[in-house]
């Protein structure tokens, strides 16, 4: 499998059209394409758009990069021991059903209102996927494959670095790949929820004030973050299993 | 050096836990070349595994230089049975040679695993990922894998079994060689009677279910040893004879008689 | 069916919670917002007395349930069609990456306007969820080992008995993780559409509570959140084992 | 009843106390006494009703900056009735301080972090042209939105430095004994203002003239009701916000109105465009349906 | 039935493609058992590839029955060399090995499947997941799986290679049985000579690079052949004399001498 094409996305612009097309310019609840422009032009006329989208990048990126270090290793450590999987799954499970809306003031009775809180509200639904996809590919490895580096004497730290990372990381970066529009929907969602910086204090300010030209415009530019994400993330995974192509 | 007392073990079945080994008794000593045959599904994998420290035995004592076996003793390496599996498809044929030797700095790693390679005839295939080889290559790719680590103890599981007679004759010489220069302990599952015989210094044969001994035998045989010579001796053909027979095989016995 | 029931994840579960009442007891952790287990107790009584967590409970697993079901049969049929038809991948994959990406929770409003203040709101938003790691994990599953398609190819199996007999089962395991990544997503995300937008079960009641004042009932409807959570899990995977039990065996899961 | 019967109003509010007099209206059968019937729908976030009038309500409570913010993007809302009205002796909006972080003045808020309910309410924006008075630039003033519930642990954790807030929750916020009541932000905008009322879609507004003034009638009697009937209205307001005892009991009601003040907007109006920078061209008069 | 003319095949390598076959003309009549011998990784699997459909060729003719070969033809069946991806681990043995008849009905089945499972000796298993059973089992179940479509062409894969001499021995018989008694034809690739000589009616030897087929042999035994009686006879140690000397392998020659 090759990376994406661009090709696919012409439906998607078939559609945009269509609303520029057949949409009402007036209309205060779906305005058509053309007008968001429009719609976000005073928020870089004042200097607040480049900002956002970096306090926002930086949550996602970071959060996300935070939330595949842990799915990874406890992904792999419940796919490897049975006890642990036991003992952790439904603590694990409780935490990920709590909605992030609530658990918002409590990480911020501990951090404050600050990119690290933000940073806790975001890692631990987004580890999830990571976290799932990481322990059932670790239990569907090949014993032997996993033998393989024990007998021929591999240190731990070798196994791990040698052997498993590499035959798991395909597992790892569809998690990733699953994981990155969630990350991002709770970056928006806490910012929203809190208006601590970023893209979503900007379109939770934008929607109260009914901008919706100017909701439609950050949305847009959130979705491309997401998208230029994915894209990486789906690039590297193509990658990867091609090289993997003896175990897929 | 390595020896097993009262061996047992259960493995999960469809139907609940199976008794696959039971009170094997097992004494490989050092530089011994012990040949373990049996019929498909007696037992000689699990036997091997747990002799590498891989699978853990349900009862009785497992030591290798007198300390018990938990996980795999430095300096003992197993050959797989499922080679397909064992070999790492991001590597390619050297890297997947130099594994176990990373260790190593950067030109004894490489002389040694050029050495491996030309032993299994592999040489020109460096650069090739496994999944483009044929069965055989992957299999001679695991075992120039295991040589280039110079194990102490050789584990090996059907190491031959891909390989057609001309390339099979030539790596049993090449072990042997290697064996005997570096004083090696070999313990190699087979089905080939012949290559057992050959080989080996004792043969011991998996039967009953569970499994466990049901014959050993010491082979005799002058080394170094010779396809050509060593396979004219009476005493050769007698003992290959006598396993044939302890196998209630009757015909490579008179086929070959 | 006994060995099914995890002790061992029950006390750690149990000892987190013994924990945080240590703490708030102990007095360092005092927060009127943050009630100890106790009092989360306390409220979670006072809310089946008076009949509203039923309710609510009700009504928020049938916005999640019926989002997601709708979403395991939308994503597995498209991401097999997907996962085995070139073109429709090529012509159509980077549009879903890219609506993919969009941000569903800011789209509750406009979902609002749309359907009103009704149950097909979050039925959307938990659709939507979903839909994502179904679709995802089944294109992923699909690319199913060469060996095993054309040991279909060689029993002369007609192409819908290679889908029906190897691919599906063979994407089983992934689909599998798919449903359950998608059942707490939607679970989830049912609750922010509750929060913010159509003003009904569990995410609503638990706003509400907080509104008035009632930290204990507040968490308590948290809590039965994260326990609902648990049970659904476990509920996707029982089923699973049951219905796919090779599949779940050859995966490591039974 | 946009499209069904015209008597019936479906009607949507939050917790706030500024809904009393629809419940009492209800439980006490005044609605039906004036011939209408009416169905509730709470819901915490009004910030999204005006979209919804017409689809999933007809009159709903709202602020007058949302009115405003709407009526600029071109959704046709306007103002049916009055709601609460703040006057000197009952404020219902609240900034308050906290001694530990040395807040005791507004003046003081410069540099520090105050909590929100929400940044674009009308609290906000009355409490930004408030400082503006006192000569302290708001952007010099960390916002961050913190939950009504949430407010009195941030403020005694020190998370954030002050809280601007309404009823229920100044109560509780005010019981800190490090924290200080720095004064109604709407009070600083006039003497008398109102930053609660009821609105509808204009067309709806236009065509049930009469369905409206029943609907202040009843409001107006029910207030009545309320001012004589204590622990009966109480007894209401538990049933609709679900709050503890103590709370209804400690709760100081607003001063109910349905007046329709159109001098309001205008004061809103320009505190939104000196707080907030707002610069859209409003024809308040549409914004508000006249009483008669 | 079963023609090619001229084939070649080249596949991707590490340094660009690689021309695997090239020249190979092979005709095999229906009924005909033809054994392929060669070297590791000397191009039978990807011959055997080709002639099954699952591989198509850079150039020549390739026709079953003189219809060109795109896909598996009706009623080829292949065995592969690597079993242990060949089996569907979520199917039980039973299950694996009825997957081919499916559209049978279930009297039907059910007797293919118990018939096929009692030739390959795994009757007992039949409920067992494939990745608990041994490599030689695994290797059986495919067997059975094959047997029980009851194909016209039969291309085999190393098949016996996992097992034991006794094991071996018996599908062997099985296998000549079956063939001889349906009109199977078969293709079979093996590394034992004898096995080659005591079940063709040809056999023929991959060799070179690019492979071609170097020598082709025709083994007039007589049939029905026995493990004991056949190789007993004159024709067959000459043969079996003639075939190692081909390969150039100076052991088996003299050893059984
Ligand atoms: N992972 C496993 N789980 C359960 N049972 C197993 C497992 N592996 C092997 N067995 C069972 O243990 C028994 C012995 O298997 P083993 O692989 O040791 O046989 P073997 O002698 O090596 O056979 P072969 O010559 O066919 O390789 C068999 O009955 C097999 O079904
Ligand atoms: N998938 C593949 N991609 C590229 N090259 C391949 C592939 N499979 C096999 N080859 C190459 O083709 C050649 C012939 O391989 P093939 O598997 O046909 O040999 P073989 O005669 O069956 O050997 P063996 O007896 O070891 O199984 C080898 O050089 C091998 O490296
Ligand atoms: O609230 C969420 O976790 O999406
Ligand atoms: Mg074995
Ligand atoms: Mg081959």
């Amino acid at each position: 499998m090759r990376g994406t094409p661009v090709r696919g996305l012409i439906p998607l612009v078939v559609l945009l059209v269509l609303w520029e097309v057949l949409g009402d310019p007036a209309s205060p609840y779906f305005p058509p394409p053309s007008t968001w422009v429009d719609g976000v032009s005073p928020l870089v006329e004042s200097d607040r758009l480049l900002p956002a989208i970096g306090d926002t990048s930086l949550t996602f990126v970071l959060g996300l990069f935070i939330a595949t270090v842990l799915g990874s290793l406890v992904g792999t450590l419940v796919g490897a021991s049975r006890p642990v999987d036991r003992a952790l799954s439904p603590s694990l499970e409780f935490l990920r059903a709590l909605p992030a809306a609530s658990l918002v003031p409590v990480a911020a009775l501990v951090l404050g209102y600050t990119a690290q809180m933000k940073l806790v509200v975001v890692v631990l639904p987004a580890m999830w996927p990571i976290l799932l996809t990481c322990r059932s590919a670790r239990r569907s490895l090949s014993p032997v494959l996993l033998d393989t580096p024990r007998t021929l004497g591999l240190s731990g730290w070798d196994r791990m670095t040698k052997v498993l990372t590499p035959a798991l990381l395909p597992a790892v970066l569809l998690g990733v790949r699953v994981a990155a529009p969630l990350a991002l929907i709770i970056t928006l969602l806490v910012e929203i929820v809190t208006r601590v910086n970023g893209l979503g204090a900007a379109l939770g300010a934008a929607q109260s004030s009914f901008l919706s030209a100017q909701v439609y415009g950050l949305l847009t530019i959130a979705g491309v973050l997401g998208f230029v994400v994915n894209w990486v993330v789906t690039r590297a995974e193509t990658a990867v299993s091609r090289r993997m192509r003896g175990t897929t | 050096m390595i020896s097993c007392d009262d061996l047992s073990v259960t493995l999960p079945g469809a139907n609940g836990p199976v008794n696959i080994l039971s009170g094997v008794h097992l004494r490989v000593a050092k530089g011994e070349f012990v040949s373990v045959l049996g019929t498909s599904g007696s037992g000689k994998t699990t036997l091997l595994r747990v002799l590498g420290g891989l699978q853990s035995a349900t009862g009785g004592r497992i030591t290798c230089d007198g300390v018990d076996i938990a996980g795999p003793p430095d300096g003992v390496v197993t050959v797989f049975q499922d080679y397909a599996h064992s070999l790492l498809p991001w590597r390619t044929v050297r890297r997947n040679v130099a594994l176990g030797i990373e260790k190593l700095d950067k030109t004894e790693r490489d002389s040694r695993v050029d050495e491996a390679l030309a032993m299994v005839g592999l040489s020109e295939r460096d650069g090739e990922y496994p999944w483009r080889l044929s069965g055989g290559m992957q299999q001679r790719v695991q075992i120039a894998r295991a040589l280039a680590m110079r194990p102490r103890v050789l584990l090996m599981d059907e190491p031959f079994g891909a390989l057609d007679a001309m390339t099979k004759a030539s790596l049993q010489d090449q072990l042997q060689q290697v064996a005997e220069l570096t004083g090696t302990t070999v313990v190699f599952v087979t089905h080939d009677v012949e290559e057992a015989v050959y080989l080996s210094d004792r043969l011991v044969v998996l039967s009953g279910s569970p499994a466990n001994i049901g014959l050993s035998l010491d082979v005799p045989l002058p080394r170094p040893r010779d396809q050509i010579a060593t396979k004219e001796r009476a005493d050769y053909l007698e003992l290959r004879h006598e396993v044939y027979a302890a196998l209630g095989h009757k015909v490579g016995e008179r086929a070959s008689g | 069916m006994a060995e099914r029931v995890n002790v061992l994840g029950a006390a750690v579960f149990v000892f987190g919670l013994g924990l945080w009442e240590l703490l708030v007891r102990t007095g360092l952790l005092t927060f009127t917002y943050l009630p100890p287990p106790s009092e989360v107790a306390v409220g979670l009584g006072e809310l089946l007395g008076n009949g509203e967590l039923g309710t609510a409970l009700g009504h928020t697993l049938f916005a999640a349930l019926t989002g997601w079901a709708v979403a395991g049969l939308v994503g597995v049929a498209a991401g097999s069609v997907l996962g085995l038809v070139r073109p429709v991948w090529t012509y159509s994959m980077a549009s879903l990456e890219a609506l993919r990406a969009l941000p569903i929770v800011a789209f509750v409003p406009v979902a609002v306007l749309l359907f009103g203040f009704s149950v097909q709101t979050e039925i959307m938003v938990a659709f939507y969820a979903a839909l994502w790691p179904i679709l995802l994990n089944t294109i992923n599953g699909m690319r199913t080992e060469g060996r095993l398609v054309e040991t279909g190819r060689v029993l002369k199996l007609s192409r819908a008995a290679v889908l029906w007999k190897i691919q599906l089962p063979a994407a089983t395991a992934t689909i599998v993780v798919g449903l359950r990544l998608g059942l707490s997503t939607s679970l989830v995300l049912t609750l922010v559409a509750e929060m913010v937008g159509n003003p009904a079960g569990l995410g609503f009641l638990l706003v509400t509570k907080g509104q008035a004042l009632q930290p204990g009932q507040m968490f308590a409807a948290v809590f039965v959140i994260g326990v609902t959570g648990i049970i659904l899990n476990g509920l996707v995977m029982g089923a699973a084992r049951l219905a796919f039990r090779g599949q779940l065996a050859s995966a490591g899961e039974a | 009843s946009d499209d069904g019967d015209p008597r019936t109003l479906r009607i949507a509010h939050n917790s706030n106390a500024a809904a009393l007099p629809v419940q009492v209206a209800m439980a006490e059968g005044i609605f039906a006494k004036h011939d209408l019937k009416v169905e509730f729908t709470k819901v915490e976030n009004i910030g999204t009703l005006p979209g919804t009038l017409g689809r999933s309500f007809d009159i709903a409570l709202s602020v007058p900056t949302t009115v405003i913010a709407a009526a600029q993007q071109g959704i046709p809302v306007t103002q049916v009735s009055g709601a609460t009205i703040d006057v000197q002796d009952n404020p219902t909006g609240f900034v308050i301080g906290s001694k530990k972080s040395g807040v005791t003045d507004i003046k003081q808020l410069a540099g520090k972090t105050l909590g929100v309910l929400t940044e674009t309410g009308t609290t906000h924006i009355a409490t930004k042209a408030w400082l503006k008075q006192e000569g302290v630039d708001p952007a010099s003033v960390k916002i961050v939105q913190v939950d009504g519930p949430a407010q009195a642990d941030q403020l005694a954790a020190g998370r954030v430095d002050a809280v601007e807030t309404v009823m229920p929750f100044a109560t509780g916020i005010l019981a800190d004994p490090n924290a200080v009541n720095l004064g109604d932000p709407y009070l600083e905008l006039a003497p008398e203002l109102s930053a609660i009322l009821w609105i509808a879609k204009q067309d709806f507004a236009a065509r049930n003239a009469d369905v409206l003034k029943d609907f202040r009638a009843s409001l107006d009697e029910a207030e009545e009701f309320i001012t004589g009937n204590d622990e009966k209205a109480r007894a209401v307001l538990k049933d609709y916000t679900g709050l503890p005892d103590a709370a209804i009991k400690a709760a100081k009601l607003p001063t109910y109105t349905t007046e329709i003040r159109p001098q309001d907007m205008t004061v809103w109006l320009a505190a939104m465009r000196e707080a907030d920078g707002f610069t859209g061209d409003v024809d308040l008069d549409a914004l508000v349906t006249s009483a008669d």
